[in-house]
């Protein structure tokens, strides 16, 4: 599974992506998020402040309850700013 | 047509390609965001903007900007869509985005045009990193850009 | 700025000059009104059109788009205004009109810009002449257009 | 008193301005167009649409009450098709 990063959150994680194989419980992008958070200091900071964090998966918006599986590209990143 | 690039723009040739050849186009609205010297909402926020870098997600970039003309597309009869966006650094005075909507008639290619842009801002995955006096700081998240959107946003019955 | 005339405009120049050497201009909204070569609301109403005449009352057309002008810089923040309106014969795929206005945000450009093109079809002193297969026909004034002027008529206690 | 018209009414009227010296009971927009029609067939016939002509003093738009003297430009015409 390959994880992104963007904006500020890539700078707090400290790179812009990794692949990474989480264990099997690892079902939805909450999930995902929860189990990247525990030795991600960065992440976990930002995940603190609860409804900064949004997320993709495979490129389109998905929200926490959305399933990951291996092979999928999931991103987190801090609300857009473009336009 | 999308185009995501990091090079600058040129707004006039890019609207006059819109409807170059064509004598069916009867109205064109376009909306050009530009990098201001100064940022914020007012002058009471002002802070100096010396360049801004946008950073997006390329791939899902071009994905979110097609369903956004898509969409507009639904809404409205238009003859013709047009959404540049720009990344990496700019300084003030260079256009960051252009939408533009060509239609028989006015209000479709106008509303469309706002629709383009208030849309865009929510939902096109772009983040804007201000350099100015001191350090660099991302560009927050507006709400009144959340409400401008909400405008357009429709009802499951109406959809 | 206004400017009435009957030579062509270049869109992209004009909207150009609008910000050339600017850097405080983070917003521009435009529109063009072009001839098209089919007339009508719809299709079941559609006319050839082989080209279109305008014709307008000098001196009163120039203090009604003036007027339009400070309307619109009354009601937004606006750092500049563009009204480009032509007389005379064109054919279709010419322009007609261009509108525009620059603003530091979005909104108070788009919202400025679809004023503009609403309150001068209503006020400004233009005919269209159509000439298609047959007979030059003088345009009708539609409804639509004053509904479209009325959306920003204020109230008196608003004003 | 200089009286102008535009678009298919001056194609009517068969010119497209006039010097007039309207007597003195000519005291509004109203008075003149009802004292021009008198012997101007074409405008007679616009005028008869009700509500389809238009007019201006000193080239702003003027309603029917509103008062003309000597020297005055007034202009009647059909509803604006600009834009």
């Amino acid at each position: 599974m390959n994880v992104r990063y963007f904006a500020w959150l890539r700078a707090k994680v400290g790179k812009g992506s990794e692949e990474v194989s989480p264990p099997a419980e690892v079902q939805t992008v909450g999930d995902l998020m929860t189990w990247l958070a525990a030795d991600r200091p960065g992440l976990a900071e930002a995940l603190s402040r609860p409804g900064i964090i949004r997320a993709a998966v495979n490129q389109d918006y998905a929200e926490l309850d959305h399933p990951v599986k291996a092979g999928d590209e999931v991103a987190f990143f801090p609300p857009v700013t473009g336009g | 047509m999308i185009k995501v690039q990091d090079k600058p723009f040129d707004v006039g040739e890019e609207l006059a390609a819109l409807s170059r050849g064509r004598t069916d186009i009867g109205a064109v609205a376009s909306f050009t965001g530009l990098v201001r010297d100064l940022a914020g909402v007012d002058d009471a926020d002002a802070r100096p903007v010396a360049a801004m870098t946008l950073e997006h997600y390329p791939g899902m970039t071009e994905r979110k900007l097609a369903e956004i003309e898509e969409e507009a597309r639904r809404r409205w009869p238009l003859q013709a869509v047009l959404i540049i966006h720009r990344y990496g650094r700019m300084e003030p005075g260079e256009p960051i985005v252009l939408v533009a909507a060509a239609s028989k008639h006015r209000q479709a290619a106008l509303e469309a045009c706002a629709f383009l842009i208030d849309w865009l801002k929510t939902k096109a995955p772009f983040w804007k990193l201000e350099e100015g006096d001191g350090e660099a700081s991302w560009v927050d998240a507006r709400t009144s850009d959340d409400e401008a959107a909400a405008r357009w946003r429709r009802l499951p019955a109406e959809g």
